[in-house]
C-alpha cells in the first residue's frame, strides 16, 4: 500500500498565503481584498510586497464583495479574504447578484472553515458553506486538503476565469500532497485504488481517509479512496466509476451533512448508479468552542469515524 | 458654437441605429459632427436635449405598458439625469468593451428603473432601439433588472437587489487609479435603497480611502414601494448624513430641469480628484412629465393599462421616432 | 382515480395574507415585520387591523431579522415577510446567528419564491432558497403547494415553538387542498397510492405532479404522489416506505436541483434505500424575464417535465 | 447613605454563589443589604467598585491565559463599563428569565469580549464564578462568544458575528413598548464593528421610529484587528454621524474612570423617553490596566503566556477572591 507521508504538518491557510505571495510577484493583475483579518488569511506578505494592491476594507464584507465584483471592471483579478462565514453566509447575495449572476472573476479566499476553526465556537464555524456556494450557477467550489494543494489550488484558481470560492482551515494538519502538483480544477484524485468501498473526502478529511483506508486495509477491507478537492464542478465520472466498481460509499467532510459534498454525491448516484453511502459528517448541529482535535472528534469527523461508516456501509451492500 | 460635443455617444455609423434613431440623426446631422469619443462638454442645445428627454419618457412608458410590468415611476423621474449623463457628461464609448479603459462608467444602483436605462442605452447607441420591443420578454437581452447575464450592450453589473451598485462602483474605481486611468465613476441610487446597510459600508470606505474618482447621486424623490420615504422610514437629512461621512455634497433643487441637472453634474465634475467622494443629491419627481403618475408611490412599479398609457403618451409627443 | 379539483385560482401569498390576519385576531402575541413590501406579502389587512403591532423596517432585511429576533425577548411571536431572496440569502448570516443558533421564536415568511415571481427576473428569483434554509440547524422548513396549505401552515407555525422558513410564491395557482386542513409539520401528505413510481413534490410543483400522475394513469403508469410540503425535518419514513414500494423515485420542485428537496430525498435514500432518481427542477441556472408559466416551460417545472422524468426513472428500475 | 443599591444583583441567598462570592459577600454584608432588584442609584461607593473591576480584569486574564484563546484587549477596556452597568445602573434579575419582563436588558454586540461579560455576570450573580474556568472549553456554556444556545443565564442573544446586536435590542425594545414595560435596553458595540452596514440600518431605524428605551454604547479604543481604526478604515466624527442619523449623542472621555462611566449611564438614562434613542461615545485603552496591553490592538485576541499573565495579575491584586 502507497504511504503517504507527512512531511511536516501546515495550516491550509498558510498554503494560500504562500499562494498569494507567489500571485503577487507573477500576476500584476491579481489583487487582494482583506476585512480586518490580514493576519488569519496570511496575506500580510502580499500586503507589504505589493501595498497598492492591497485593499484593507475594514469589518464590511458586503462592501469587499462588491468591490472585489467592479475591480475585475478594468481587468482585475480580486482575492478576497476573510472567514469562510464571513466569506459566504454573510455575503451570500452580493456574491449571488455582484459575482456569480454578472459572471465576474473573482476568487472568493475563506480560512477558518469548519469546526477547526476551534475555540472561538460556532457563530464563526459554519458549515453549510460548501453547500451554499454549490448552488450558485457558475461558481467554481473547491476544498482543499493541506498546504502544498491549497497553494497549488490558490495559483491555479488565478488562471481559471470564472468565480471561484476556495475553502481552507485554520489548524496545522498533515501536509502529504507533492509540493511540485498540478492542480486541475474539477479532477478528483485517486489516492488508493480499492475493491470495497470508496471513500470520497475532500478538505481535512482527506487525510483522516487516508489513515482509515490503512486500518481497513489491516483488517482486510479494501478501500478506494478519492480526494474530491473540487465540489463543483463536481467529477461525476469518477465517482460514478468508483461506486459501480466497489458498490458501497462513504462521503467524508466537514460540514453539515445536509446540502454538502455528500448530498451532492448522493444525487450524482441516485441519478446515475444508486448506491449505498454513509455520511461523515456533522450532523445537522451547530458546533462549539473546544479544541480543533476535540471537535474534530465530538462530532465523528475523523479516520475512527470513516472506519465506522466503512463498516456500516459494508453491511448494507 | 462647440458643436461637437452634444449628442457625441450616438456614432451615425452603426448601422443598426440608422432606422431607429431616423428623426435623432436627423436633428443632429443639421447641426452636429457625430465624434464618437469626447471629453469636455458646452453649451449643449437645451431644446434638443428636451426632445431626447420626452422621448426617452415615451420609451418607458411603452416599455413597461407592453408587458403589464416594470417600474416607471422612478424611471420617468430619472429621465434627465440619465439624459444628461449619457449625452452630455459621460465620455464613454458605445463600442462596448467590460472593461471600460480610458473612458467613464456608470452603474445603475437602483436596478428596478432599467426602462428609463434601456431606452437612453438604445437611443445612446449601445443597442438597437427595437431591442426596447423584448423589455421584459422571455428570452430578452431586456431583462427586468439590468443584467449582464445576457451581453446586453452597456450593462457592467447585474443590480436588482437593492444597495449593491455603490460597491461595486467604488471597486471600478479603485481599479481605475490601479490603470492610471483618469475616468470618473457615476452611480444612481434610489433614496429608499439608501436603507440598506451596505450602502453606509460603501459611504464610509470611500471617504476612508479618498475614492475621489466618484460621482454618486442619489435620486431623491421620497418615496418607495409601500408609499412615501417618510412614512416608511425617515431618511432624516441626507445632506448631514453624507457630509459626515466624509462626502462632498452637491445638491440639485429640481433634478426634473435639464438645465439645473447638467450644471449640478458639472459641478459634481470640477469637484472630483480632491480627495473626496462626490455625491449629489438630487430633487426629483416620481413618475414626472405624466400627470396621474407624479408624486405618488402608486407608479413605483405598476404598468398603465391603454387609456393610461394614451394619456401619457399625449403628454408627451414623439420627438425622435418611437421604436 | 380520485379528483383534485381547483375551487379557484389564487396566489398561495394570499393564503399567508389570509392566516395572518386571522393569526393578528387570535393571537395577540403575533407581530409583523415587512421590508418595504407590504401589498406584495398581503401583509396590508394585518398592518390595518393591529397597526401597533406591524412593524415597517424599511429596506433593511438584516436589521428586521435582528430585530425580530429581539422581539422574541418579551414574548412575540414575529412574522417577518419579504421575497424569498431578501429572506434568505440576503440574511442568511443574520438568521443564522440571531435566530437559529439563538434558537428564537421567529417565522421568516418569504413571498416570490423561485422563477414563478416571472417578469422581474434573476435577481430576485431564488432557486436555492430551499437549501440555504435546510442547512441550518434547529430550522423547519415549509413550502406550500396552494392557497388553502398556505393559510393552515401560516396558522401551524404560530403554534410551533422554534424558527421557521416558510416559502410560497406569486402568481395564481390552482387551490385544491381541503379548506379545512390540518396543517401537520413534518408530515407528508399522500395524494395517491400508487405502484410504479413515487413523485415527491413541493409547493407549486405539486399541483403539477397531480397533473402528471393523471395523465400517467392513461398510459397505464400508477404513481404514488407525495405533497412534501415539509422539506425540514423530512417525514423520512413516507418517502423510504413508498421507495421500497415503487422502487423508483422523482422529485419536483422549484428551485436549483443542487442543494434542495430532490439532493434531500436523494441522501434519505442513499442512506436507506438507494433508489432511481430523476430530478424534476431547475438545472443550475438562474432564472431570467418571462411570465410564470412561459418560465415553467422553459426550466421544465411542470407536469409534462414530471412525465418525461418518470418515463426516465421508469427504464432505470 | 443609602446602601440599598450598591451591588444590588448579587443575591446571598443563591447558594452556589456563596463560595465563590466568599470575600465579595463578607464585603458587602458589612456595609449594605442586598435587594433583588431596585431602580434607582445613588452613591455608589467607587471604592467597592474598584475592587470589583480589579477582580473582574483578573478574571478575564486568567479566562484567556487558561485556554490561551480569547480576547482580552476589548475585554480588559469595558471591564468598568459592565461593572458599573450591572452593579449599578441596570435594574436587573440573576433569577434569569429569557423574556425580561419589567427588567433592563443588555446585549453585547462586540461578542468576542465574552471574557469581561462572564466574569460580570458570574460576579453579579448569574451562574457560579467557578464556571469561568470553563471558559472555552468543549462542552463549556461558557462558549468563545456569548450564546443562549448552551442555556448561560444572562445570555438573551447569540453574537460573534459582528454588527448585529443593535438590531436585536431594537426588537427587544419595541417588544417592551409593546408589553408597556418602561425598562431600558442598554447594548454595547465595538467601534471597529461600526463598520458593518446592518449597524447603520438600525440606527436610521431606531430615530424614525424613536426607539427611545435604548442606550447604545460604542466602546470608542480606536483600535481593532489589523490595527488602529484610523489605519483600518477610518471612521471619522462618530458623534456627527449619530447626529446626523437623529440620535442624541453623549461622550464620556474616560470610559476607564469610574465616576464617569456612572455619570454617564446615569445622564444616558436621563435622557430615555425623549423621542431619540441615546448614544454613548465611551473612549476607553484597550487592554487598560495590564500596562503591556494597552493602546495596541496586539492583544485584540491574544491570550498572554504565563510570565505575562503573572505581570498582568501582579498589576491587578486579588480583591474579591479569585474563582
Ligand atoms: C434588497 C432588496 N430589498 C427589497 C427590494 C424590493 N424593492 C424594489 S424597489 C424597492 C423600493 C425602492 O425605493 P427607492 O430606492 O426609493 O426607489 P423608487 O421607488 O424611488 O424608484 C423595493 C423595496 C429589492 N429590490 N431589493
Ligand atoms: C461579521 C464579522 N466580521 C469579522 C469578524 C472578525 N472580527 C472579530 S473581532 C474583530 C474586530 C472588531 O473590532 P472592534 O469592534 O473595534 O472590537 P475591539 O477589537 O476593539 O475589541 C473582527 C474583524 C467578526 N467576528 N464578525
Ligand atoms: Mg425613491
Ligand atoms: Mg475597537
Amino acid at each position: 500500500m502507497k504511504e503517504y507521508k507527512n512531511t511536516g504538518s501546515k495550516d491550509t491557510r498558510s498554503g494560500f498565503g504562500a499562494g498569494l505571495t507567489e500571485l503577487g510577484k507573477t500576476n500584476e493583475n491579481v489583487v487582494a481584498l482583506c476585512a480586518d483579518l490580514t493576519g488569519s488569511l496570511k496575506m500580510d506578505e502580499f500586503k507589504e510586497n505589493h501595498p497598492e494592491r492591497f485593499f484593507q476594507v475594514g469589518i464590511a464584507e458586503a462592501n469587499m464583495i462588491g468591490m472585489a465584483a467592479g475591480m475585475t471592471i478594468g481587468g482585475k483579478i480580486p482575492f478576497t479574504g476573510t472567514f469562510a462565514n464571513f466569506s459566504t453566509g454573510r455575503v451570500y447575495d452580493q456574491i449571488r447578484q455582484s459575482v456569480a449572476y454578472s459572471g465576474k472573476n473573482v476568487k472568493i479566499c475563506a480560512s477558518h472553515a469548519g469546526v477547526t476553526l476551534g475555540e472561538d465556537g460556532a457563530t464563526h464555524q459554519i458549515l453549510e458553506d460548501i453547500g451554499l456556494m454549490k448552488m450558485l450557477p457558475g461558481m467554481t467550489v473547491i476544498n482543499t486538503c493541506d498546504f502544498n494543494q491549497t497553494k497549488a489550488a490558490t495559483l491555479a484558481i488565478a488562471e481559471h476565469d470564472g468565480p471561484v470560492y476556495l475553502r481552507f482551515g485554520r489548524p496545522k494538519v498533515a501536509n502529504f500532497t507533492p509540493e511540485d502538483q498540478k492542480f486541475e480544477i474539477g479532477k478528483a484524485v485517486k489516492l488508493y485504488e480499492g475493491r470495497d468501498v470508496t471513500i470520497i473526502a475532500t478538505g481535512h478529511l482527506v487525510w483522516e481517509a487516508i489513515q482509515a483506508a490503512v486500518e481497513l486495509n489491516e483488517k482486510g477491507i479494501s478501500a478506494e479512496v478519492i480526494d474530491i478537492h473540487t465540489i463543483k464542478p463536481l467529477d461525476e465520472e469518477a465517482i460514478i466509476t468508483s461506486a459501480k466498481k466497489t458498490g458501497a460509499v462513504v462521503t467524508a467532510e466537514e460540514h453539515n451533512f445536509l446540502g454538502g459534498l455528500g448530498e451532492s454525491v448522493a444525487r450524482t448516484l441516485a441519478e446515475n448508479h444508486p448506491t449505498p453511502q454513509e455520511f461523515v459528517a456533522t450532523q445537522d448541529t451547530f458546533g462549539e468552542s473546544g479544541t480543533p482535535a476535540q471537535l474534530m472528534d465530538k462530532y465523528g469527523l475523523n479516520s475512527a469515524a470513516i472506519i465506522k461508516a466503512t463498516e456500516k456501509v459494508l453491511k448494507r451492500k | 458654437m462647440e458643436v461637437q460635443l452634444s449628442l457625441k455617444t450616438v456614432s451615425i455609423f452603426d448601422k443598426k441605429l440608422i432606422t431607429g434613431h431616423r428623426l435623432l440623426c436627423q436633428s443632429f446631422l443639421k447641426t452636429y459632427f457625430c465624434g464618437n469619443k469626447t471629453t469636455q462638454f458646452k453649451m449643449p442645445d437645451i431644446n434638443e436635449l428636451q426632445d431626447f428627454v420626452t422621448q426617452v419618457r415615451r420609451d418607458i412608458l411603452r416599455q413597461v405598458h407592453k408587458v403589464n410590468s416594470g417600474h416607471p415611476g422612478g424611471s420617468l423621474g430619472c429621465a434627465e439625469f440619465f439624459s444628461v449623463l449619457y449625452q452630455e457628461v459621460m465620455d464613454h464609448n458605445t463600442n462596448f468593451d467590460m472593461d471600460g479603459k480610458d473612458e467613464d462608467l456608470f452603474f445603475l444602483s437602483n436596478g428596478h428603473i432599467s426602462p428609463v436605462f434601456y431606452s437612453v442605452l438604445a437611443r445612446s447607441g449601445y443597442f438597437p432601439v427595437e431591442e426596447l420591443n423584448t423589455f421584459r420578454l422571455i428570452d430578452s437581452r431586456l431583462q427586468g433588472h439590468p443584467t449582464t447575464h445576457e451581453g446586453l450592450p452597456g450593462i457592467r453589473i447585474a443590480s436588482g437587489s437593492l444597495g449593491q451598485g455603490m460597491s461595486v462602483a467604488l471597486g471600478a474605481a479603485q481599479a481605475k487609479k490601479l490603470n492610471n486611468d483618469k475616468h470618473i465613476v457615476y452611480t444612481l441610487h434610489g433614496d429608499g435603497e439608501l436603507q440598506e446597510g451596505q450602502n453606509w459600508e460603501a459611504i464610509m470606505y470611500a471617504a476612508g480611502n479618498k475614492v475621489d474618482n466618484v460621482i454618486s447621486t442619489v435620486d431623491l424623490n421620497g418615496q418607495q414601494i409601500d408609499g412615501s420615504t417618510e412614512t416608511v422610514l425617515p431618511l432624516g437629512n441626507l445632506k448631514e448624513k453624507f457630509e459626515a461621512f466624509g462626502w462632498d455634497v452637491l445638491e440639485i433643487e429640481d433634478g426634473n430641469d435639464l438645465k439645473q441637472v447638467i450644471d449640478g453634474l458639472k459641478e459634481a465634475k470640477s469637484r472630483t480628484g480632491k480627495g473626496k467622494p462626490v455625491c449629489i443629491l438630487m430633487n426629483t419627481v416620481m413618475g414626472n412629465g405624466v400627470d396621474f403618475m407624479m408624486h405618488t408611490h402608486a407608479w413605483h412599479g405598476k404598468a398603465p393599462n391603454d387609456e393610461q398609457l394614451e394619456t401619457g403618451l399625449s403628454q408627451n409627443p414623439e420627438t425622435l421616432g418611437d421604436y
